[in-house]
């Protein structure tokens, strides 16, 4: 692959990333938008409904995904990853590896037949490993690009795929390549993940069956789940009672992370309320410190899920084991009344903070590509986010979204907008624009 | 041209991730639609907006010849663009398609019977196939546009927005109000979580903007109209007389002395009617207060000077608007927690004033009285309960959190804590809402300083009253405690501190010109939070900062630079397309009545012209599109029915009628 | 693909393809023969009539988790489908063969 | 699948920047109303010449509510203009025997929920009472046959 000349290089393609290349390439910039994963969308796409406005969830990101793949000035690398990142005069030279999906993505139609063939049936990441999909796959129903993708953590090597594949494009020869981009500018929009469940021991430390975590009840809520109804993954029952453990990962000292993650008031609220739909006779807890709820409407989100019969009871869960049935039992002190009560539910789902993804990008592993330095919560450091909130300590490089903290959508996208204009103006003033500009027919 | 051939209508019908296949059944609907005439395919899909959806719309156009489209999905302003964005890349002009809103208007709202909601489906689709038989290309109209902003308010959201449309090349004129910039911001003394200094960073902004060759500011000026659309808006600007010149106006506000309250210390000071707000204020030079001035001749080393605002008004062409006209705290009403009846009640934003012309090693003091217990009251005016709490001025009460005030609150705490060790504070919440990055410290921190944290519930609000005579304290605070299971607390203290939140600013006339509008919070409103966080309804006219909603100085820099960056898409090209729904003219059915010309109120939309044609002069009505709104005012008034909106013509409005009324029952059997 | 400038078949290409990955190949073996394994027991069990996911679990020694998420993946994919409820669990049934 | 030909029909011509919008929002907050309603996007109502409203009504539409925006329009001549074709509508209706009430003028705005509701539900219950509006123009045609006869 020829090297590629850009003005700014956004690495990951979720929310935040889709929405600053496309700010970027709809003022006639040259982007590239970077994506670790087989399709872009990132956690935004797996979600199931939206607060406060309770849109369907792909009705948003799909169309954003979209247009950021038909976009005339944004070259999308996705199962790709940034190795390396160098200085270079008034821009930076990026080493990208790109990963061997043993297909064709010229000749793939996302047809499936090869996935309808595969033998191996393997857990599948976008469904919390809840739901399977096979070795060689289709990542998900919206997934941009539509094209297969082969794990070979989990491949016989077999071939079947490559005998019904209607167009050739299985492809076994592939190996991972190494390309170069200059960029006069790097947006970071790596994400989030959630704090583990392994380090909450007196949560079950993921050990319980029925003891689940937020992105999981999405999927049991999205309409592409793994059940295609809520579900307890424990044996298949449809739960009646079900609790939130609020801060379950997030204000905790004993996990080091001490702030707070933002959206946990909100989604668990927002679930509780489509839980209610989908269950109309499951009665639902939501076990907190403080509730949350200040972004544009949610208050009133707040209210409605009070008058909706949710049940928000003060107070600090200690801890939760099961019983022989595998109902989880929850140890709250109820600051309300004073008193330390056990409850049994069907299902509880902890309320789990945010950390910052765990991308090699970032730390750890050998690469080191981008180093940048990183605030006390982990998250890339901001030195004057009362000044230029997207400015990182490298000149250049800009960070938006969950990089650089929790946030919700709505504060992601319009930080995705923010760090674009401080690229686009950075690039601007360095004057090394890339030349070639097309016009968007549509964004 | 696909489009002359006979039409070959593809339909399509979104499930919607089961928003709409939950209650409208999807599949018999393209079933029946099928036997319409003209309709080439039809198809369900899980998700139409889906790549994979589009993608199969395109490959129907290509492969199948389909060369009209219509889908039924969400609300057309949510995905008109994308699908236009899929029509069009296939090859098909864009305004061959057309869309139904088949969610918000009937499965969301008709869920509750499904055969009614499929019923409607059904009348409703075969409309949209009704009009896609008379659709006909269009082409989007052209503009230059001026790649110059307005932006309204000079405080940081305004400066914020200004700086960064100037960075990417375009010109900027910002009109603010008063006659001095940075807003809000510079009335606080230090910012979280950094503890800068607020106006030191306020003042790092300003000297940029003021710097940029490309930014026009323009202080104590007022739009007073605006005209006009995106790409051109003709905006009128008045702009007071400073007063002063640079040379007398130090003297002159020397020698005045007029005075009134100063609202930058929110009345804790006085100020004269030439002033200053504070020092190293930009612009320096002080200003006359044109509203409080008295007119009075002012004596000037003898001579007798009288101050004269002569306003001048002037236009100015933009291509966009940006409203950063902020926010106002909220101000309780006499009497919410003892306001205005007791001295010893202030809000936080006068703690800060206060707090700020205190001088460091002075006691703390209120009314000349030593303060040894204060108590902060959180939630004043914010998260407000119709019935428990006494409406605003429109009827509504404030039931949103306005999110900025916890973190002030506790900001203050750890302030005053660290300045007056042995105070005794005590702090009066429901939720405490350090949600930010490096907010939660300030919770942590005042807990080790000794802070007592009392929870009261919304709907058993604490009280404040006098001190029963012979108390040592003037106030008496009573809260219900939750976090002491309910046990009513009396709190005896000094100093009540109301954390007040944010109100929408009155800003009703500019709202009126700019024709934006409000959402339930009586603030702002934007599109769709998620996919036009910042624009407005109004193409070309956004959002910055607190005119939205309650933001803190971070967010509302955050929303200044989107608001810039979607300024700099709409502009940066110098010309912006505008869709083609204008009026247009049969020629041959016109016969140049003029009634058209009566009734239309768009100066230069449509003129009668003279024409020759076989040596006779005939008029006949002509439209100048770029002025034309295509409201249709000319459309019923022609008696000939020789105009049309385009792309929203009469013939097209009765065909879909008349599918609406059609008897369904043949096509329904057919599906069932 | 070449190896030492020697063009390999197609049979020689997965072949190596095995050797580079010698764990992953060995373990997705020994998971291909547990799911052939309960992909049998599960159908053989829900072809007699819809069975919930715990019944299953008990006749076949499967622990109840795996045999949901099993069952939910034999959903996806055509094998079993959803037949009614049986008080709170869900019943599945072998698809219908074609 | 059967249709339900029992239910009057309403026709409601809604503005982009009014009652389209505004029925989307009531769409958004999940709330509940009659079915047979079916809502058309109009630019602005002024557009249409009252001759329209009479052939709506005999194509088989018995109530149309045109939801402008009023006062708040885009449209400087929306207000008063569309209030002037709908009255020279109510003439016309008159003189075909169609109760007036069938036609409604209301302004609504993009989040007035509340009013768009109690605006189709005042229509619903009305037709409810009134019936259908071919029923009218029937009943009318045979009067005027009757007169004929008498006459004749």
């Amino acid at each position: 692959m020829d090297n590629l000349r850009i003005d700014a290089l956004i690495i990951g393609g979720g929310i935040a990333g889709m929405q600053s290349a496309l700010d970027l390439a709809d003022q006639g910039f040259q982007v590239a938008l970077v994506e670790r994963e087989p399709s872009i969308g990132g956690r935004m796409i797996t979600l199931s409904k939206v607060f406060p406005t309770l849109d369907c969830c792909s009705c948003i990101t799909t169309p954003k995904m979209s247009a950021v793949a038909h976009h005339p000035n944004i070259h999308l690398l996705t199962y790709c990853e940034v190795q390396s990142v160098r200085e270079h005069g008034t821009g930076f030279d990026i080493s990208i590896l790109q990963k061997p999906r043993y297909v064709d993505v010229s000749k793939c139609t996302g047809c499936r037949d090869c996935e309808y063939e595969c033998p191996i049936t393997v857990p599948s990441p976008f469904d919390r490993n809840l739901g399977a999909y096979r070795a060689i796959r289709v990542p998900f129903s919206t997934a941009v690009p539509q094209k297969a993708v082969l794990d070979p953590e989990y491949c016989l090597w077999c071939g079947k795929c490559e005998q019904v594949c209607p167009v050739e494009a299985i492809d076994f020869t592939q190996q991972p390549e190494t390309f170069n981009i200059e960029a006069a500018s790097i947006v970071m929009a790596t994400g989030f993940d959630l704090t583990p469940m392994e380090t909450k021991k007196e949560y079950g430390a993921g050990k319980l069956h029925n003891v689940i975590d937020p992105l999981m009840m999405e999927r049991f809520l999205a309409p592409t789940g793994p059940y295609g109804r809520v579900l307890r993954p424990g044996d298949g029952k449809e739960p009646t009672s079900i609790a939130y453990v609020q801060c379950a990962g997030s204000r905790d000292e004993t996990l080091n992370i001490t702030y707070c993650s933002r959206v946990c008031c909100m989604y668990a609220i927002k679930q509780a309320m489509l839980i209610s739909g989908a269950l109309p006779m499951a009665e639902i807890t939501i076990y907190y410190m403080d509730i949350r709820t200040f972004g544009k409407g949610y208050e009133q989100f707040y209210q409605n899920a009070k008058a909706m019969g949710v049940e928000f009871v003060r107070g600090k869960v200690a801890s939760i084991k099961e019983d022989s049935d595998q109902n989880p039992i929850v140890k709250v002190e109820m600051t309300d009344i004073g008193e330390i009560v056990e409850r049994t539910h069907d299902l509880v789902v902890l309320s789990q903070g945010i950390i910052p993804a765990s991308s090699p990008i970032l730390r750890g592993g050998s690469t080191q590509a981008v180093s940048l330095p990183l605030g006390s919560d982990g998250f890339i450091y901001v030195p004057a986010p009362d000044s230029a909130p997207c400015v990182t300590e490298r000149a250049g490089i800009f960070v938006t979204g969950t990089a650089m903290g929790p946030m919700d959508i709505v504060d992601s996208i319009i930080s995705a907008s923010a760090a674009a204009a401080e690229a686009s103006a950075y690039i601007r003033e360095n004057g090394n624009r890339v030349e070639a500009h097309k016009e968007a027919l549509y964004a | 041209m696909p489009e002359n051939q006979e039409p070959r209508i593809g339909v399509y019908v979104c499930h919607c991730g089961g928003n709409i296949s939950g209650a409208v059944q999807c599949e018999l609907i393209a079933k029946a639609l099928k036997q319409l005439p003209n309709v080439t395919i039809t198809r369900t899909d899980e998700s139409l907006c889906s790549d994979a959806g589009q993608s199969m719309i395109e490959a129907d156009i290509k492969e199948l010849g389909v060369n009209r489209v219509v889908i039924g999905a969400c609300a057309p302003m949510l995905h008109e663009q994308t699908f236009r964005g899929a029509v069009t890349r296939a090859g098909l002009n864009p305004y061959l398609y057309q869309h139904i809103g088949l969610r918000e208007q009937d499965s969301w709202v008709h869920g509750h019977d499904k055969q009614a909601a499929t019923d409607k489906a059904l009348r409703l689709m075969s409309a949209g196939v009704a009009k896609a038989r008379l659709l006909q290309p269009l082409e989007p109209i052209r503009l230059g546009a001026e790649k110059h902003a307005l932006v309204i308010g000079g405080g940081v959201a305004g400066l914020r927005s200004a700086l960064d449309i100037a960075r990417q090349g375009l010109r900027v004129s910002l009109v603010e109000r008063s006659p001095f910039l940075g807003g809000r911001m510079a009335q606080l003394e230090s910012v979280f979580p950094t503890e800068e200094e607020a106006r030191k960073l306020l003042h790092a902004l300003i000297e940029k903007v003021a710097a940029h060759p490309d930014i026009t500011i323009f202080t104590q000026a007022e739009v007073t109209g605006v005209a006009g659309y995106v790409g051109n808006f003709n905006v009128h600007v008045q702009q007071h007389t400073r007063g002063v010149t640079n040379e007398n106006a130090e003297a002159l506000m020397a020698a005045c002395s007029q005075e009134v309250p100063d609202e930058f210390n929110y009345g804790l000071t006085q100020r004269k009617v030439i002033y200053k707000p504070y020092a190293g204020c930009y612009p320096s030079t002080p200003a006359v207060d044109w509203e409080n001035y008295n007119g009075e001749p002012i004596s000037l080393n003898g001579k007798q000077v009288v101050l004269k605002d002569e306003p001048k008004a002037f236009e100015l062409n933009v291509g966009a608007v940006v409203v950063a006209t902020g926010f106002d705290p909220y101000t309780p009403p006499q009497g919410e927690y003892g306001f205005g009846e007791l001295p010893q009640v202030v809000t936080l934003p006068h703690l800060i004033r206060h707090l700020a012309l205190t001088k460091n090693g002075q006691p703390l003091q209120w009314n000349g009285r030593a303060i040894r217990d204060v108590a902060l009251i959180h939630c004043v005016g914010s998260r407000q309960v119709e019935g428990i709490h006494q409406p605003q001025a429109d009827g509504q009460v404030n039931n949103y959190c306005s999110r900025v005030c916890c973190t002030a609150t506790l900001h203050m705490t750890a302030e005053l804590h660290k300045r007056y060790p042995q105070l005794n504070i005590f702090d009066l919440h429901q939720d405490i809402r350090t949600y930010g990055r490096g907010h939660e410290e300030y919770y942590r921190r005042t807990l080790e300083d000794g802070v007592r944290f009392l929870r009261y519930n919304g709907e058993e609000l604490p009280k404040v009253s006098a001190a029963p005579k012979g108390d040592i304290h003037p106030v008496l605070v009573k809260v219900k405690d939750r976090l002491t299971y309910g046990e009513e607390i009396e709190i005896p203290v000094d100093l009540v501190v109301l954390a007040v939140g944010f109100m929408p600013r009155d800003i009703h006339g500019l709202e009126k010109m700019l024709k934006v509008s409000r959402g339930a919070d009586r603030f702002l409103l934007e599109v769709h939070p998620k996919l036009r966080p910042v624009e407005t309804a109004v193409n070309g006219i956004v959002l910055a900062g607190t005119a939205q909603g309650p933001m803190n100085i971070q967010e509302s820099l955050s929303a200044a630079s989107a608001a810039a960056a979607k300024v700099a898409s709409l502009l940066g090209r110098g010309h912006v397309e505008l869709p083609p729904f204008v009026a247009s003219v049969d020629e041959h059915k016109c016969n140049g009545t003029g009634a058209c010309v009566e009734v239309c109120l768009y100066e230069g939309a449509i003129a009668l012209q003279t024409f020759e044609e076989n040596g006779e002069q005939i008029k006949r009505a002509v439209i100048t599109p770029a002025n034309c709104v295509g409201c249709g005012a000319c459309v019923s008034a022609c008696p000939n029915q020789a105009i049309d909106v385009q792309g929203w013509t009469l013939a097209q409005y009765e065909a879909m009628v008349e599918a609406i009324g059609a008897d369904m029952s043949a096509l329904a059997e057919v599906a069932s | 693909m070449t190896v030492q400038n020697k063009t390999l078949s197609r049979g020689e290409i997965l072949k190596h393809l095995r050797t580079q990955h010698p764990q992953a190949v060995e373990r997705a073996q020994a998971l291909l023969k547990e799911q052939k394994h309960m992909q049998q027991e599960l159908c053989a069990f829900f072809r007699e009539k819809p069975r919930t996911v715990p019944e299953a679990a008990q006749a076949t020694g499967i622990p109840a988790s795996k045999v949901l998420w099993f069952v939910a993946a034999m959903k996806k994919y055509g094998i079993v489908v959803e037949a009614g409820m049986c008080g709170d669990y869900p019943l599945y049934k072998k698809a219908e063969e074609n | 699948m059967s249709v339900q030909n029992q239910q009057p029909k309403i026709l409601i011509l809604g503005t982009l920047s009014g009652g389209y919008a505004g029925a989307d929002s009531t769409g958004q907050s999940h709330l509940d109303y009659p079915a047979n309603t079916y809502i058309l996007p109009v630019m602005s109502p002024v557009m249409f010449p009252p001759e329209f409203y009479l052939r709506a009504f005999e194509r088989g539409i018995d109530g149309i509510i045109v939801m402008y925006s009023g006062t708040d329009s885009p449209y400087k001549v929306e207000a008063e203009g569309t209030a002037k074709l709908i009255n020279r509508a109510y003439q016309m209706m008159k003189e075909r025997g169609i109760d007036i009430r069938r036609l409604r003028l209301a302004a609504i705005c993009t989040v007035c929920v509340k009013p768009f509701l109690k605006e189709v539900n005042q229509m619903n219950d009305l037709l409810k009472g009134i019936g259908f509006v071919k029923d009218e123009l029937a009943g009318r045609a045979s009067a005027m046959a009757g007169k004929e006869t008498a006459h004749g």
